[in-house]
C-alpha cells in the first residue's frame, strides 16, 4: 500500500438519528481510511453502522460530528452542486438487484442517466461509453434495449456496477454488494470486481456481514460494533485466529467452517459464550466499553472507561483495555469425545 | 319542479292584500256585491257527525311562525285548527258568526263595533272579552313583518264599550275588515292575552279554536301534532281525536303517503299530480288558484326599450298560443285567461276573454310597426316553483316563433326571484285571484313596491281606484271591470292560464270544499266521510 | 434462497410498464373504453348526429312514448328526448371532465410532495386533507351554489376540490412505495435533481394508481351532477344534462315511467364504464407490480397419474420417518406445464438431520412445501409419493391431514418477524395453538406456552407473550416460530433457510438451539439452506439440488471431503473460505437455467467443463456409488479417478 | 392476553380532539364567509311578496341582518362558546332544539347505512376473497352496479314495489325509537337500502386486502402449525384486512352523511340533510352554521373511532 496521503478519510464521524423521541447514535466516532486502488472491508452486524457509514460518505445522513475528507477535499457538508462533484468520484453498488434498477427503464437509458446528469449531450459519444462499459461487465451489447426483468440477479447486479462505473469513479462503495447473489453467481462477481479494480484502478469500501468473502477481497479490515470501531488491520490478522477484539473473536469463531469434522471440532474448542444481540434498551454510558455487556473478559475498568483505538500488532489498532490479556484466558478445552458436542455454549439472551 | 326547494305554493298573495296608506273605506261596497251577486249556497255544516281517530295533512312547506297575527295565510291551516276567527267565511261566500256574533259598520266604514259571544275561553283556560281582542290587534301592529298593518293602516283608536264589546275607529274608509277577520286573513284569530304578554305564540299555540298545538310529539319544521282543546266553545266542531301537519315537499313521496294511507289530505299539491291520485282511487278537489303568465313590468322602456311601446307587449300578448300552453301547465284543470282575473272575481270581464286570440301574422305586423320586425331580445326573470320555469319556457319557445329572443334566468330560491324582480324588464308571475282594489294595491298599482318595480301609473287607472274604493257594492263591479279593460289594454301583462292548486284527499275524508268565492279549504270542516 | 426468490427465477416478473399492454387484453377494460368512446364522440357530434334541436318544443306531443318521431319519446315540453340526451351528454361530460382534471392537477402534485419529501411536508399536506374531508360537503356546495345559482361548473369545481383528500392518499402511498426502491437512492447519487428523479423515477410507477382514482372519481362526479340536479340546484333550462332529465324524469314518474329509463339507463352505463375500466386498471396495475393475484394457499392434489413409481415399502434402517419417492412439482405457463421440482427422492430418519442445499430456483423450497402441501397457488403436485407411517401424504384427504399439521410435520420459515401474526400478542397465538393440539384450558395452556418459550431459550418469556411480532428481534421471533412448531411435538421439523436472515452469532445459537432440540426430542430435521458453513455445521447426511433434481446424495463429511458430482465441485472450490485469499475465485460459468430451459440430458452439462457427448443425450438417472453415497453423474469414474478432491 | 397500552390510545384521542377545535373554527368560519355572498335574505323570504318595503325592513331589523357581518359572526361565535347556538331566523325554534330533534333521523339513517354497508361488505367480501373467480368478479358486478344507480332513482323504485304495489314498509316517515322499535326498523329498511353502493364498496375493499394478507407468510407458518383454516380467515386474516376496511367504513359514513339529503327527500324523513337543504335556501344562518357545526363534530367523532380502531386492530400502527 502506498503511503501518500489515504484517497478518503473519515475522522471520529457521528451520525445521529431521532427515532420516537429518543436519540440513537448510529455512528459514535468512526476512524477509518482507504488508500487508492486498496479495498478496506467494513464488517459487523445488523445495527453496527456499516450502512451509515456508506450513506455518510454519500451525504445521505445527517453527520452529527467529525469530517470525511475525500482526496484532502472535505466532503462531510457538501450544497447538492458540490456534493454532484464528488458523485462523479465517488458512487455505490447496492445489495438487492431487483430494487437497485427502476422497471420500467430499459438498460440503455439507466445506465447513460448518470453521463446526462454530468452534462454529456452528444448521443453518439453516451452510445459508444455505455457499450464499452456493457463489455467490460461481460454483457452483450443487446442488453441496452431491454428491460430488468429480462436478466437474472447475477446480470442486474453487473449492470448496477455498470451504472455506479459510467462517471469513472475513484472510489466506488460496495454496500453488501454481492450478499444476495447465489454462491457460483457471487464467485464471477467477485473475479469481475477486482478484475475492474485493476483495470479501472478503483478503490473499493466492501460493506459485508460475510466474513469469509471479507476475508478473501479486502486488504484491510475494519470491524464495526453498534457504531463504534472494534478493530481495523490487515485481513489476514484481522479474521485470522489471533484477532486483537473479543468481538472480533467472537464473530470470526460464530461464522461456521464448510467442513463437518473441522467445524464440530472449533464448536468445541470455542469454549467461548456466544451471546446474541441483547436489545438495545440497555443503557450505554458514553464512557464505556460498548461491548462490555457481552465481552465474556470483561473487567470493571471496561464500564468506566472507553478504550481508544491503539496500535496492537503490524498496522492493526485495537480498541481493548485488556488486549492482550484476554487472549491468554480463553478457556482450553477439557478432553471431550470430539463428536458429542459439549454444550460448551452457555446460551444467554 | 318536484324539488326539496321550499315552494311556496300559493305564493303571490292569494287572499292577500298589500298596505296602502290611502286606504278609503270601499271595504263594504266589495264585500255587499260579493254578497248580493251570489246565488245562496247550502250553509256550512254544524251537523255533528263521527269522530274521526287521527287526521294527517301533507303540507308542501313549513310555516315560519304559528302565529296567526303574521296574517301569513299560506300556512292557513296551521293557524285554523288552534284559533277560531272573529267571523267565518263560509264557501258562498257569505259569512257566518265565529269568536263574534255581531258585528256592524258605522257610516262611511270609518268605524266597525264588535259584539262578542260570550263564555268563550282560550286554551290555556282565559276568558275572551273585548280587553283581549283590543291587546290582540295591537300585538298583530306591533309584530314585526306582520301584514296588520296593511289592514289596519288607519287605524286611530279601540274603545272597550263592554265586557264583550268593542268599536274600531278609523282615519279613513277601511271596507273589506269582514274579510280581514276572517280566517282568510286571521285577523280575527284572537290570541290567549297571557301568551301575547309571553310572545309565545311563534312557536306554540293559544286561541280559542278547536284543537292545540301538542308540542311534545311535533318536530319543528316537520311534524306539527294538534289534539282537541279542553276549553273548546262548540265541541261539536271538533271532529278528530288528534291532527297531525306533515311537511312533504316532494309531491311523488306525498301521492305515496295518500296511497298507503299515511297520509289523508294532501293541500297545495301540483296539478301535474291529479292524474295520478285519480288512477289510485284518490279525490282532488283543483280550484283556479293562480293567474299565471308574464309581467311585463318595464312599462316605460327603461331596461327593454320595446317594452315601452304598447304595440310591443300586445304583440307577446298575440304571440302567445294560451289553449296550448294551459293544457300544459294546468294539465287538463286550468283554464286560460287573457285577463288577470277569473270568473269569481270582481272584475273578471267575460268581454276580454277572447280580446288577444293567438295570431302570429297580427304580432308580427305589430312589432314591424313599432320598428322591431326582426324581434329583440327580452330577459325575464323566474323561479322555478309551482311550474314558472315550465310556463317561461312553453312561452320562450312560442315568442321565439315571432323573433323575441327570451333569455330565460331561473332561480331556485323564491327569495332570489324577489329580490332580482326590478332587475329584469319582464317575469314569470303566480299571481292570487283578488278582488280588483287589492290588486291595484300589490299588483300594479303605483305603491305595489314589489310587482310593479318601474313605478307605472296611469290616470285613468288611479281615477277609476278611487271611485271604487267609495263606491257602493252594486256600482263597485262595473268599475272594476273598467279598470281591468285598462290594464288589458294596455297590456301590462300577458295573463296565460288560471292553473289549479290541487287538495287531494282518500275516500273516507269528506269536507274539503272549494268554490270560486272562497278558493281555500277551511281545516276545521275536514271530517270522516258518511 | 427463499420460496419468492424461486418462484422469481420461474417466471420473470412483470412491472407497471408490461401492465399498460395487460390491460389491452382484458375484454372488461377493452368494453369500458370502447362504451365511453363512443359516447363522448356522439355527444360531441351532437349537433350532427342529433335528430331534432333539444330545446324544440312540441306541445302537442308532451310526454309521449318513444314513436317513429321521437325514437326515444318526448319530456314534459315535448322536447326530444334522444337528442337532449347527445346534447346533454355535452355538459354532463364537461362536467365530469371539470371534476377530475381539478383532483388530477392538484391532487396528484400534493401526493407527490407529500410522499417524496417526507417530515414537515408530509405532516402539512396530511392535515390539509384531514380538515378538507372533515368539512361537511353537502353544506359547501350548497353554499356555493347558492352564491353562484346554476352554475354548474363551480360546483362540479368545488367537488374536485373535495375529492383531493382521496387521491392524495394513493399518490402518497404509491410515491412512499417507490421511494423506498434503491434506484431512486441510485439516480440521486447520479447526480440527478429531486425534480428529475420525480419526473423521470417515481411519477412513471404513479400513473397507474392516479388512473384508477381518476377513473373511479368519474363515476363518483356523474352521480353528484345526478343528485344536485335533482335537487334542483342546477335547472338551467338553456343547457339540457343528463343529471337535469332524470331529475325531471323523477317527477313525473307517476304520468309517464318511461322517462326515466333512456336517462337513467345512460348514466348508469356510463357509471358502470367509468367503475369497471377503474377496476381494470387496478387489477393491470397491482399485476404489473409483480403481487401475483391468487388465493387461499389450499394444498392442491389433483388426481395424479399413476405413473410406476416404486411403490417401496417402508423398509430401511429403523426409525425412518419420512420417504419421499420421485417427488414431482409443476406449474402451469401460458398453457404449458412446466416442470419445477422433478422425480425428487430421499428419505429421513428420526434424530437425523437431512440437510437440502442448492441455489436460487433449484426447486429446494418447492420441496418442503409440497410435502407440507402448502404449495402456493398456481403449483401441483402432480407425481410422486411421500411415505409417512406407511400413508402416502400427498393423496390423503384434507381432513387427516390436518391432523398431522404441527403434531407431526412442523414448519419453520425464513422471514422470523414476518412469520407471526402481527395483530396478535404471540402469547394469545401459542395459546389457541396449545389448546388446538392438546385441547387443555386456557389457564393451563397458558402455563405450557411460558414453559415453551423457556425451552427455546428466551430469557423473560412472561414479556416475550405479551409482546407483538413487531417488538422482537430477529433472533427472538425465530425463537418464537421455533416454539410454535414445537407446541404440537412433531416428530419431523422442515426449516427453509432459518437461519439466512440473522446475523452470524445469532444464527450460532438458533443452529445450537435446533440441535439440542433434535437431542432432546429425537425429532427429524430437514433444514434447506444455500449456506455450505450451516450445512456443514448441523446435518448429518445432504442432498443437492440443481434444476428440480438431486444430484448428489451423501455422508456429511464425505459431501466436503470427496464430492462426487462436478456441480457439487464446482460450487465448494467457488467457496471464499476454501480458496487462497485475493486468489481468483474458480466460479461456474453461465447462469441457474430456470424451469422449461432445461437441457434435455444433464442439466448441469451446458456449465460444465468434464461434458462429454454422452452427457447430453438422454436423461442422467442418479447413481449409487458406495453407501449412501449416489451422484446423477455417467462420468463419475473417469472425472474423479483423476481430479483431485 | 391483550394489554392495550394504554398512554398511545390516550394520544390518540388527545391528537384527534386537539385538531377538532381549529377544524370546527375553520368550517364556521367558511360557511358564515360563503354565506354572507348569497343574495336575498331570511327576511325577504319570511316577509313573502305581499310585503311591503316597510315590512321587509323592519324584519330585517329586528333579527338584526342589517348589522355588519363581523359583529354578527363574533356575536354567533360568543354565543355557541357558551353552547347556545342561536335560534332560527326562519321558524324562531331555538337552533340546539332543531338539530337534536333531527339528529336521531340522520344517525339512524348513516349508522345504519354503514353498519347494513360493514355487515353485508364483509360477507360478500370474504366469500369473494375465498371463492374461485366466479364469486370474485360477481363481487365486482355487484359493487360497480350498486355504485352506478343514482339513489334517488332506485330510492323511488323501492317506494314504488315495497310500500305502494306490496306495502310492507312505509313509504314516508320516521317513527321515533322510543315511539315504537318495530315501526322505527320497519320505516329504516327501505331507507337504509339504499346503502347499496356502500355494500359494493366494503365488499370490494374486503377482497382486495383478505387476497393481499392470505398471501403473507405468517398465514402458511399458521396454517402449518395446525391452525384450522377457519381460525386463520376468520381470527387471523380478517383481523389484518381490517384496518383498510375500517377506513373505507369512514368514508362511506362521511359521504352518506352528504347523501342522506336525498333519502330524506325522497322518503321525507325530517333528517340534517333535509334541514341543511331548507336553511340554504332560507338563508337561515344560524341554523346553516348549526348544521355545520354538528356534521363537523360526527366527521370528528367518526375519525376518532377510526383512529381507536386502528391502535386496537393494529398494534403495529404508530400514529405519528
Amino acid at each position: 500500500m502506498s503511503s501518500t496521503t489515504p484517497l478518503l478519510i473519515a475522522e471520529r464521524l457521528c451520525v445521529r438519528y431521532r427515532r420516537g423521541g429518543r436519540i440513537i447514535n448510529a455512528l459514535d466516532g468512526v476512524t477509518f481510511e482507504i488508500q487508492s486502488g486498496e479495498t478496506v472491508g467494513l464488517v459487523g452486524e445488523s445495527g453496527s453502522g456499516k450502512s451509515t457509514a456508506a450513506k455518510a460518505i454519500l451525504g445521505l445522513a445527517p453527520v452529527h460530528a467529525g469530517s470525511i475528507l475525500f482526496d484532502g477535499k472535505d466532503i462531510t457538508h457538501l450544497s447538492f452542486k458540490e456534493r454532484r462533484e464528488t458523485y462523479r468520484q465517488v458512487q455505490i453498488v447496492f445489495q438487492d438487484p431487483y430494487s437497485s434498477l427502476n422497471p420500467s427503464r430499459t438498460i440503455g437509458d439507466t445506465l447513460s442517466e448518470p453521463l446526462e446528469a454530468f452534462g454529456e449531450r452528444d448521443h453518439k459519444r453516451k452510445r459508444d461509453r455505455v457499450y464499452e462499459m456493457l463489455d467490460r461487465v461481460h454483457l452483450p451489447s443487446t442488453a441496452v434495449d431491454r428491460y430488468p426483468w429480462q436478466f437474472s440477479g447475477g446480470q442486474r447486479q453487473r449492470i448496477a456496477i455498470a451504472r455506479a462505473l459510467m462517471p469513472s469513479p475513484r472510489l466506488v462503495i460496495l454496500d453488501e454488494a454481492v450478499s444476495s447473489l447465489d454462491l457460483s453467481i457471487q464467485a464471477q462477481v467477485l473475479n469481475l470486481l477486482q478484475e475492474l479494480q485493476v483495470t479501472s484502478a478503483l478503490s473499493y469500501l466492501f460493506i459485508s456481514h460475510d466474513l469469509g468473502v471479507v476475508r478473501h477481497v479486502c486488504d484491510r479490515v475494519v470491524v464495526l460494533y453498534r457504531g463504534r470501531v472494534m478493530e481495523s488491520g490487515p485481513a489476514l490478522s484481522v479474521s485470522g485466529r489471533d484477532s486483537a477484539h473479543p468481538y472480533t473473536y467472537t464473530l470470526n469463531e460464530a461464522v461456521p467452517v464448510p467442513n463437518p469434522n473441522a467445524q464440530r471440532a472449533r464448536r468445541a474448542a470455542v469454549g467461548v459464550p456466544l451471546t446474541s444481540l441483547p436489545d438495545d434498551t440497555t443503557k450505554i454510558r458514553d464512557q464505556q466499553c460498548i461491548f462490555a455487556p457481552r465481552c465474556h473478559w470483561n473487567q470493571p475498568q471496561c464500564w468506566r472507561e472507553r478504550p481508544l483505538l491503539r496500535p496492537a500488532y503490524p498496522n492493526g489498532l485495537v480498541a481493548c483495555h485488556r488486549y492482550p490479556e484476554w487472549r491468554s484466558e480463553i478457556a482450553r478445552p477439557e478432553p471431550h469425545d470430539a463428536i458429542a458436542d459439549n454444550g460448551a455454549q452457555v446460551i444467554r439472551n | 319542479m318536484g324539488s326539496t326547494v321550499v315552494r311556496k305554493s300559493r305564493t303571490d298573495a292569494s287572499e292577500a292584500s298589500s298596505s296602502s296608506r290611502r286606504w278609503i273605506a270601499f271595504l263594504p261596497m266589495a264585500l255587499v256585491i260579493v254578497v248580493g251577486f251570489l246565488p245562496a249556497c247550502g250553509g256550512g255544516g254544524g251537523s255533528t257527525s263521527k269522530v274521526g281517530s287521527t287526521l294527517t295533512i301533507a303540507e308542501p312547506l313549513s310555516p315560519p311562525s304559528l302565529d296567526p297575527a303574521t296574517g301569513a295565510n299560506e300556512n292557513s291551516d296551521y293557524f285554523n285548527l288552534a284559533y277560531d276567527p272573529l267571523i267565518i267565511l263560509q264557501p258562498d261566500g257569505t259569512f257566518k258568526p265565529g269568536l263574534a256574533l255581531k258585528w256592524t259598520y258605522a257610516t262611511g266604514n270609518k268605524s266597525f263595533s264588535i259584539m262578542l259571544r260570550p263564555g268563550v275561553k282560550f286554551s290555556d283556560g282565559d276568558v275572551l272579552d273585548a280587553a283581549a281582542v283590543k291587546g290582540w290587534i295591537q300585538h298583530a301592529l306591533a309584530l314585526p313583518g306582520g301584514r296588520a298593518s296593511t289592514y289596519f293602516s288607519s287605524l286611530t283608536s279601540i274603545d272597550v264599550a263592554g265586557p264583550l264589546a268593542l268599536t274600531l275607529n278609523f282615519s279613513s274608509p277601511t271596507p273589506l275588515l269582514e274579510l280581514a277577520f276572517s280566517q282568510l286573513l286571521e285577523m280575527g284569530m284572537v290570541g290567549g292575552p297571557k301568551a301575547v304578554a309571553a310572545n309565545s305564540l311563534a312557536t306554540d299555540t293559544d286561541g280559542a279554536g278547536p284543537y292545540m298545538l301538542d308540542k311534545a310529539s311535533s318536530v319543528p319544521g316537520d311534524t306539527y301534532t294538534f289534539v282537541p282543546n279542553p276549553n273548546y266553545w262548540n265541541k261539536g266542531g271538533v271532529y278528530w281525536k288528534k291532527v297531525v301537519l306533515k311537511t312533504i315537499t316532494n309531491p311523488n313521496t306525498t301521492l305515496d303517503a295518500l296511497r298507503t294511507g299515511q297520509v289523508q289530505v294532501a293541500v297545495g299539491q301540483p296539478v301535474t299530480s291529479v292524474d295520478s291520485a285519480k288512477a289510485g282511487g284518490l279525490k282532488y278537489v283543483a280550484p283556479l288558484t293562480l293567474l299565471m303568465g308574464l309581467s311585463l313590468n318595464d312599462r316605460s322602456g327603461t331596461l327593454a326599450k320595446p317594452l315601452g311601446d304598447v304595440r310591443i307587449r300586445q304583440a307577446i300578448n298575440y304571440a302567445i298560443d294560451r289553449g296550448a300552453v294551459a293544457k300544459l301547465i294546468g294539465a287538463g284543470y286550468g283554464r286560460s285567461t287573457a285577463q288577470m282575473a277569473i270568473h269569481g272575481d270582481d272584475s273578471y270581464d267575460p268581454a276580454l276573454d277572447n280580446r288577444y286570440p293567438h295570431d302570429v301574422a297580427k304580432a308580427k305586423q305589430l312589432l314591424s310597426a313599432a320598428g322591431y320586425p326582426n324581434g329583440f331580445t327580452l330577459a325575464i326573470d323566474s323561479a322555478n316553483v309551482v311550474g314558472e320555469d315550465t310556463l317561461g319556457q312553453a312561452l320562450a319557445g312560442q315568442l321565439a316563433d315571432v323573433g323575441i329572443k327570451v333569455q330565460l334566468d331561473v332561480k331556485n330560491d323564491v327569495g332570489a326571484y324577489f329580490q332580482s324582480f326590478g332587475k329584469y324588464p319582464a317575469a314569470t308571475l303566480a299571481f292570487g285571484r283578488l278582488p280588483a282594489a287589492i290588486d291595484y294595491q300589490i299588483l300594479y298599482g303605483p305603491n305595489a313596491s314589489l310587482f310593479n318595480p318601474f313605478k307605472s301609473t296611469n290616470a285613468d287607472l288611479s281615477r277609476l281606484y278611487d271611485q271604487l274604493l267609495a263606491a257602493p257594492p252594486d256600482q263597485a263591479t262595473s268599475i272594476a271591470r273598467q279598470m281591468q279593460q285598462i290594464v288589458v289594454e294596455e297590456a301590462w301583462f300577458a295573463p296565460v292560464v288560471a292553473s289549479p292548486l290541487v287538495d287531494l284527499y282518500r275516500s273516507e275524508i269528506a269536507g274539503v270544499t272549494s268554490t270560486d268565492f272562497r278558493v281555500q279549504e277551511y281545516t276545521t270542516e275536514i271530517r270522516p266521510a258518511g | 434462497m427463499s420460496i419468492l426468490t424461486d418462484q422469481i427465477a420461474i417466471g420473470p416478473a412483470t412491472h407497471s410498464y408490461e401492465s399498460a399492454r395487460s390491460l389491452i387484453r382484458s375484454p372488461v377494460a377493452i368494453a369500458a373504453i370502447t362504451f365511453l368512446g363512443v359516447v363522448t364522440l356522439v355527444c360531441i357530434s351532437a349537433p350532427v348526429t342529433a335528430p331534432y334541436d333539444p330545446l324544440h318544443q312540441d306541445l302537442e306531443r308532451v310526454l309521449s312514448s318513444p314513436t317513429a318521431h321521437n325514437l326515444l319519446g318526448t319530456d314534459t315540453l315535448g322536447r326530444d328526448v334522444l337528442s337532449r340526451l347527445f346534447y346533454g351528454g355535452r355538459r354532463s361530460l364537461l362536467s365530469v371532465l371539470e371534476g377530475v382534471v381539478v383532483v388530477v392537477a392538484l391532487g396528484v402534485p400534493m401526493g407527490l410532495a407529500a410522499g417524496y419529501a417526507g417530515g414537515w411536508v408530509d405532516r402539512g399536506l396530511n392535515k390539509f386533507a384531514e380538515t378538507i374531508m372533515a368539512v361537511p360537503a353537502l353544506i359547501i356546495v350548497l353554499v356555493v351554489l347558492a352564491v353562484l345559482p346554476q352554475n354548474e361548473d363551480a360546483a362540479m369545481i368545488s367537488f374536485g376540490l373535495l375529492g383531493i383528500p382521496a387521491i392524495l392518499r394513493v399518490v402518497r402511498s404509491a410515491t412512499l412505495r417507490v421511494r423506498e426502491d434503491l434506484y431512486v437512492a441510485a439516480a440521486r447519487i447520479s447526480g440527478l435533481s429531486h425534480l428529475q428523479i420525480v419526473k423521470r423515477h417515481i411519477f412513471p410507477r404513479v400513473w397507474g394508481p392516479v388512473i384508477v382514482q381518476a377513473s373511479l372519481f368519474a363515476a363518483y362526479a356523474l352521480l353528484f351532477e345526478t343528485g344536485i340536479a335533482y335537487l334542483g340546484l342546477t335547472a338551467d333550462p338553456s343547457t339540457p344534462t343528463w343529471g337535469g332529465m332524470v331529475a325531471e324524469a323523477s317527477t313525473v314518474i307517476q304520468r309517464q315511467a318511461w322517462l326515466l329509463v333512456p336517462s337513467g339507463t345512460v348514466i348508469a352505463s356510463t357509471i358502470l364504464a367509468f367503475g369497471l375500466l377503474g377496476d381494470a386498471l387496478r387489477d393491470a396495475v397491482v399485476r404489473g407490480e409483480g403481487g401475483s393475484i391468487n388465493r387461499v394457499p389450499r394444498s392442491v392434489v389433483t388426481a395424479r397419474d399413476r405413473d410406476a413409481d416404486t411403490a417401496e415399502p417402508m423398509n430401511g434402517r429403523s426409525g425412518l420417518v419420512l420417504r419421499a419417492r420421485n417427488l414431482s412439482v409443476s406449474t402451469m405457463r401460458s398453457g404449458a406445464e412446466i416442470p419445477i421440482v422433478d422425480g425428487v427422492s430421499f428419505d429421513v430418519y428420526a434424530g437425523e438431520t437431512l440437510g437440502i442445499i442448492g441455489e436460487s430456483g433449484c426447486g429446494k423450497s418447492v420441496t418442503a412445501l409440497a410435502v407440507l402441501r402448502s404449495l402456493p397457488q398456481g403449483l401441483r403436485a402432480i407425481a410422486g409419493r411421500v411415505y409417512w407411517q406407511g400413508d402416502d401424504l400427498l393423496s390423503m384427504t384434507e381432513r387427516s391431514f390436518d391432523g398431522l399439521r404441527g403434531s407431526s410435520l412442523a414448519y419453520v420459515s425464513q422471514e422470523p418477524q414476518s412469520s407471526l401474526d402481527p395483530t396478535f400478542t404471540v402469547g394469545n397465538q401459542l395459546v389457541e395453538l396449545i389448546r388446538h393440539h392438546q385441547r387443555v384450558s386456557r389457564r393451563k395452556a397458558r402455563s405450557s406456552a411460558i414453559a415453551l418459550l423457556r425451552q427455546v431459550e428466551l430469557q423473560n418469556p412472561d414479556q416475550v407473550a405479551r409482546a407483538y411480532a413487531h417488538e422482537l428481534s430477529g433472533g427472538m421471533a425465530q425463537r418464537v416460530a421455533i416454539a410454535f412448531a414445537l407446541a404440537g411435538r412433531p416428530k419431523l421439523l422442515i426449516a427453509d433457510e432459518p437461519t439466512t436472515a440473522l446475523d452470524v452469532t445469532v444464527q450460532a445459537e438458533i443452529l445450537g438451539l435446533l440441535r439440542r432440540l433434535q437431542r432432546e426430542t429425537g425429532m427429524a430435521l430437514i433444514l434447506i439452506t444455500h449456506n455450505w458453513g450451516v450445512i456443514a455445521d448441523i446435518c448429518d447426511r445432504a442432498v443437492v439440488m440443481y434444476a428440480g433434481q438431486i444430484v448428489e446424495k451423501s455422508g456429511i463429511q464425505e459431501m466436503f471431503d470427496r464430492p462426487l458430482h462436478p456441480y457439487t465441485l464446482g460450487l465448494l472450490n467457488s467457496h471464499p473460505s476454501l480458496a487462497e485469499p485475493g486468489s481468483r475465485l474458480s466460479s461456474i460459468p453461465g447462469n441457474v437455467p430456470s424451469p422449461g430451459s432445461w437441457a434435455p440430458g444433464c442439466r448441469f452439462a451446458p456449465r460444465c467443463r468434464f461434458v462429454a457427448e454422452e452427457c447430453v443425450k438422454t436423461p442422467i438417472p442418479l447413481i449409487d456409488i458406495g453407501p449412501g453415497h449416489a451422484s446423477r453423474c455417467v462420468r463419475v469414474d473417469q472425472i474423479f479417478a483423476k481430479a483431485s478432491a | 392476553m391483550f394489554v392495550p397500552e394504554s398512554p398511545a390510545l390516550l394520544r390518540i384521542v388527545g391528537n384527534r380532539l386537539l385538531l377538532s377545535v381549529p377544524l370546527l373554527l375553520v368550517v364556521s368560519t367558511l360557511t358564515f364567509l360563503l354565506e354572507a355572498l348569497i343574495p336575498g335574505d331570511v327576511a325577504r323570504t319570511i316577509v313573502g311578496p305581499q310585503g311591503t318595503q316597510e315590512q321587509y325592513l323592519q324584519l330585517k331589523h329586528s333579527l338584526g341582518l342589517d348589522q355588519p357581518l363581523l359583529t354578527r359572526y363574533q356575536q354567533w361565535l360568543e354565543s355557541v362558546v357558551r353552547g347556545d347556538f342561536g335560534t332560527s331566523l326562519f321558524n324562531h325554534e331555538p337552533v340546539a332544539v332543531l338539530l337534536s330533534g333531527r339528529l336521531s333521523v340522520t344517525l339512524s339513517l348513516v349508522v345504519g347505512s354503514t353498519l347494513v354497508a360493514a355487515i353485508v361488505g364483509l360477507l360478500i367480501g370474504i366469500a369473494g376473497a375465498l371463492r374461485s373467480d366466479i364469486a370474485g368478479t360477481a363481487v365486482d358486478a355487484l359493487s360497480m352496479f350498486g355504485l352506478a344507480i343514482p339513489n334517488f332513482f332506485l330510492g323511488l323504485i323501492l317506494i314504488a314495489l315495497f310500500a305502494v304495489a306490496i306495502p310492507l314498509f312505509p313509504a314516508t316517515g320516521y317513527v321515533p325509537f322510543d315511539e315504537s322499535p318495530l315501526d322505527w326498523a320497519r320505516s329504516l329498511v327501505l331507507p337504509v337500502a339504499l346503502a347499496t353502493p356502500g355494500i359494493a364498496v366494503v365488499a370490494k375493499q374486503t377482497r382486495d386486502s383478505m387476497r393481499v394478507i392470505l398471501e403473507r407468510p405468517f398465514i402458511r407458518t399458521l396454517r402449518a402449525a395446525g391452525v384450522p383454516r377457519r381460525s386463520i380467515i376468520f381470527k387471523h386474516a380478517l383481523r389484518s384486512a381490517a384496518a383498510p376496511v375500517v377506513t373505507v367504513l369512514g368514508l362511506i359514513f362521511v359521504a352518506s352523511l352528504g347523501g342522506t339529503v336525498v333519502v330524506e327527500s325522497v322518503f321525507a324523513m325530517p333528517g340534517l340533510g333535509g334541514l341543511a337543504v331548507q336553511a340554504t335556501t332560507q338563508h337561515d344562518l344560524p341554523l346553516i352554521q348549526g348544521v355545520a357545526v354538528y356534521f363537523t363534530a360526527l366527521v370528528v367523532v367518526v375519525n376518532l373511532l377510526i383512529d381507536l380502531a386502528y391502535g386496537w386492530l393494529d398494534p403495529g400502527v404508530r400514529i405519528e
